[in-house]
């Protein structure tokens, strides 16, 4: 039992592991953003990826500096995104009434 | 001990949980699944963020993330009914343009990570009553302070707020005469089945 | 409707589609000055509160009734309408000749009067009288529309059968003269009079189904001279 | 096992400690130990859960019957009280349908995230200086947070029921519950801002001088009434329970529900009364400490002796009926009126008593300023 323990122990995840979990986490949402068609489907995918980059922050912080600095960082960014689905949203229900569809291929009015 | 490897496991579980829901955000061809999904990752992040002792931080990203941003996005994804069909699938140029791009990022990301870098020597002990020293230093106008940038987030989001109302709001019609149900003949056009009009035109 | 201004209603002329048509202006809703609605609503809150609680409080205002355990002291009120009863008069004799001012008052055809002439007094008189209680919305046209006071609606509520068939009552227990056609008669002819018994329904009821004791099936237009044979 | 229970109960000797705190403790040295607690604690507010929606239920049925002139349930058991258990049998054996075209998955998510919600809110409630299963050093936040998180439920349950009144019903409350919120949360930073702490301990702890609500020259009483008014809409019970409302919506998001999902929102909904009334006891009625004024020692002697539970039972008690009296005597508002409460009377008195707060804070200006 110890030694399965000391052995689970052993494998504590460090800097890297949760740095390479946020990468991750960012490189969907970053492949979301390219691929998705609908415009709050894009929204999602960029939140995915501001939420890993407050994750990176916060792993920074707790592994490499002795304050609260990433922790106010990491707020900024919630707050930045909040602001941003909020006039995301509009947007959307504005484009919405206008054009009955918010898929980002079908929306050309700026093209000609 | 038991401590660090309860860490371990939960991380572990964590970290494959938030890929799998992660992936299902951006694959999914049902929005409102994908909305769930991404409460989800929002959920387990801030687990992440009480492994890393940042309870408060852990709170605001419930408080805001879920229990704003994400319904939010839900409210978005009702108004503009696409909940309602599925969404179509992305064309293969897109989406080989999105996972090359994804993946070389990546990449280049664990290239980065995994470089050599001065050994982190020192040991830091988790920050002990973050809500103190979090609350302490937003309100510092020293140079270690984030006042002016915690200022200029609430300017932010008060814009934001207005600007949300004022695009979203909606347009009055323009004022209409009144309509008498299609009685009237200029209306008739108008108010019949589209296969009879264009009979009535030939 | 204190906070209507009923001081400022206006007629005014508007053309809708062509037509000038006048048009009451809406009296205006006087709203309150925004720091004084707040004790006001206050108020306004305590006041329905305190009325709740004064109930809350009272346990005498309890108008339920528990109502098997309490059949003996059950009391109704002097309106509730049950079912319709048949008055009699102090000899037994119904009160009711035979008019069919209720069946032709009855909104939905719940009441069927028959009558025959009389064996010894030779006029009208009841024979039957049959209330459908299965269609009856106790809407009293029948007992106000009477002329001679024969009806009444009674308390009698316990009601409940397992079929439909058998909310068709007869509610005479026997045909004959009213008391007012026996007392004209002579000593003789009074002694003839026979009143005739008449037990449950038994005719022909709206339903289909198996039969009941005392009940036949529905008549259809086809069978019908056969059962009218029967009758 | 033996054991176990033995330590259980020499443990409640100690000062006054969670039991989270203790398993931590017990964690290095003893795991089986920390095991059995959580579990118990896991076990016992469960328990808990289930005993005070049948509680909850029966008193509102008997309740709102004496507001409304009537006897309420009488014939199962004495008075009754065996009623609800008799309506539960029956919700368990009834069918659980999900409507054709319904989304299954989420229709069969959306009851237990909101349940889930309340049951997690259990968990940092202190119930009496013994019992308590974890303190939070963000205690006030995480409340907030995680009520917050229960609208995601009804949103989900109205949208994937595939019926046009769900959905209604599910967007009035996603609406409701957002906007509330903020009122809400403006209320309990003014406690907050008193105490200097958000675990909920902490604050419980801070009003030893006397409650909140009073020591503060009515900027206590006024946060006390918003956060009451914003948290009975925030639970949507009358006369906020437009996201329901019967007469409009048949039964508003949970339409499609039946048997054991219906009774999850329906145990949610009766909880939540509870948490916000736990709440708003911890919070501003001083949670299990004794009604106290000042340095009058006999008085406050007097009051000691009924144990924290005691107190905290009885103050939970009258909050709940406060909220069954309330139900039971306003009509319920239409939806613009509901907005404009919000956003135009209860939104600025918030903010107005939050700045008088902290200067109410700033000069040190409560009854009983010693202790602090």
């Amino acid at each position: 039992m110890t030694d399965i323990l000391q052995k689970i122990a052993s494998y504590e995840p460090g800097e890297t592991q949760f740095l390479v979990l946020a990468t991750v986490i960012f490189c969907i949402g970053m492949s979301g953003l390219l691929t998705r068609r609908n415009a709050v489907g894009i929204l999602m995918s960029a939140e995915l990826m501001l939420n890993s980059a407050a994750l990176m922050f916060v792993v920074f912080n707790r592994f490499a500096a002795p304050s609260v600095d990433g922790h106010i960082m990491a707020i900024f960014i919630i707050a930045v995104a909040a602001a941003e689905a909020v006039v995301g949203m509009a947007i959307f229900v504005a484009l919405f009434r206008y054009r009955q569809t918010i898929d980002v291929t079908q929306i050309t009015l700026l093209r000609d | 001990m038991i401590a660090s490897a309860l860490t371990t496991v939960m991380f572990y579980t964590i970290a494959v949980g938030m890929t799998v829901l992660a992936l299902t955000v951006i694959f999914t061809r049902k929005l409102l699944r994908a909305a769930v999904a991404l409460m989800a990752v929002l959920m387990l992040t801030a687990g992440l963020y009480i492994l890393l002792n940042a309870e408060f931080l852990a709170g605001v990203q419930v408080l805001v993330y879920i229990g704003g941003i994400v319904v939010l996005i839900v409210f978005a994804i009702m108004l503009t009914r696409s909940a309602d069909l599925l969404e179509d699938h992305p064309t293969t140029k897109r989406m080989l343009l999105g996972s090359v791009v994804g993946l070389a990022m990546l990449f280049a990301s664990c290239c980065a990570i995994f470089s050599p870098r001065p050994a982190n020597t020192q040991v830091l002990e988790p920050v002990k009553d973050d809500v103190h020293a979090i609350g302490m230093k937003l309100l510092d106008y020293g140079p270690e302070g984030f006042v002016l940038p915690f200022e200029l987030i609430s300017l932010l989001l008060l814009a934001a707020a207005i600007g949300g109302i004022v695009i979203a709001r909606k347009i009055p019609a323009p004022e209409q005469p009144f309509t008498s149900g299609g009685d009237l003949p200029g209306e008739v056009h108008f108010t019949q089945p589209r296969l009879q009009r264009e009979e009535e035109t030939k | 409707m204190s906070n209507v201004d009923f001081t400022d209603v206006r007629l005014s002329q508007q053309s809708i589609a062509g037509q000038t048509v006048p048009v009451a202006l809406v009296p205006r809703i006087r709203t309150q000055n925004y720091f004084a609605q707040v004790p006001s609503a206050f108020k306004s809150l305590w006041k329905g509160m305190k009325l709740t609680m004064w109930y809350f409080l009272h346990p005498s205002t309890i108008v339920t009734k528990q109502y098997p355990e309490n059949r003996a002291t059950l009391k109704f009120p002097e309106r509730y309408r049950a079912n319709l009863q048949l008055n009699q008069d102090d000899n037994g004799y119904y009160m009711c000749n035979g008019c069919k001012a209720c069946e032709r008052a009855c909104p939905n055809a719940s009441i069927i009067v028959k009558t025959r002439k009389g064996a010894v007094t030779g006029k009208n008189e009841l024979d039957a009288y049959v209330w459908r209680m299965d269609s009856c919305t106790f809407c009293n046209a029948c007992v106000m529309a009477c002329p001679s006071d024969a009806l009444r609606m009674g308390h009698e509520f316990e009601c409940a059968v397992y079929d439909r068939r058998l909310l068709i009552y007869t509610l005479n227990r026997h045909a004959g003269p009213t008391g007012d056609q026996v007392a004209k008669l002579d000593e003789e002819t009074r002694k003839q009079v026979v009143l005739e018994k008449r037990g449950p329904y038994d005719g022909p009821v709206p339903l289909a189904g198996e039969a009941y004791p005392n009940i036949r099936p529905i008549v259809l237009p086809g069978q019908a001279t056969e059962q009218e044979d029967k009758v | 096992m033996h054991e176990i229970a033995l330590r259980i109960l020499l443990a409640a000797g100690d000062p006054p400690k969670t039991i989270a705190e203790r398993a931590t403790e017990a964690l290095p040295t003893d795991p089986l130990f920390a095991i059995a607690l959580i579990g118990g604690a896991m076990v016992g507010v469960l328990t808990f859960l289930t005993l005070l929606g049948l509680v909850l239920i029966y008193a509102e049925r008997k309740i709102s019957a004496r507001f409304q002139c009537r006897l309420g349930p009488m014939r199962v058991g004495p008075h009754g009280l065996l009623q609800t258990v008799a309506d539960t049998l029956k919700l368990l054996c009834k069918e659980d349908i999900v409507p054709t075209r319904a989304d299954q998955a989420m229709h069969l998510l959306a009851p237990f995230l909101s349940l889930g919600a309340t049951v997690l809110v259990l968990l940092v409630v202190p119930y009496s200086p013994l019992l308590h299963v974890a303190d939070m050093n963000i205690g006030v936040l995480y409340v907030t947070a995680i009520s917050g998180f229960g609208v995601m439920g009804i949103l989900l349950g109205g949208w994937s029921s595939n019926n046009k009144w769900a959905l209604l019903g599910a967007m009035r409350s996603g609406a409701q519950i957002i906007s509330y919120e903020i009122s809400a949360t403006l209320a309990l930073l003014v406690v907050v801002l008193f105490a200097g702490t958000m675990s909920l301990r902490g604050i419980v702890e801070s009003q030893e001088a006397g409650w909140w609500i009073w020591r503060a020259h009515g900027v206590g009483i006024v946060s006390f009434i918003v956060y009451l008014i914003a948290s009975t809409a925030e639970i949507n019970r009358t006369p906020f329970d437009i996201p329901e409302g019967e007469s409009e919506l048949t039964a508003g998001f949970h339409a499609e529900y039946s048997g054991l999902r219906f009774s999850f929102f329906f145990l949610a909904e009766f909880i939540n009364m509870f948490v916000v009334a736990a709440l708003t006891s911890t919070l501003f009625l001083g949670g299990w400490m004794p009604f106290h004024v000042g340095n009058f020692t006999a008085f406050n002697q007097v009051m000691d002796l009924l144990p924290g539970g005691g107190w905290f039972f009885l103050k939970v008690s009258g909050i709940i009926f406060l909220l069954m009296w309330f139900r039971w005597t306003f009509p319920r508002l239409r939806v613009d009126q509901l907005m404009r409460l919000e956003w135009k009377i209860l939104l600025p008195i918030g903010f107005v008593n939050l700045l008088v707060a902290s200067f109410v804070v700033l000069y040190n200006f409560y009854l009983f300023p010693g202790n602090n």
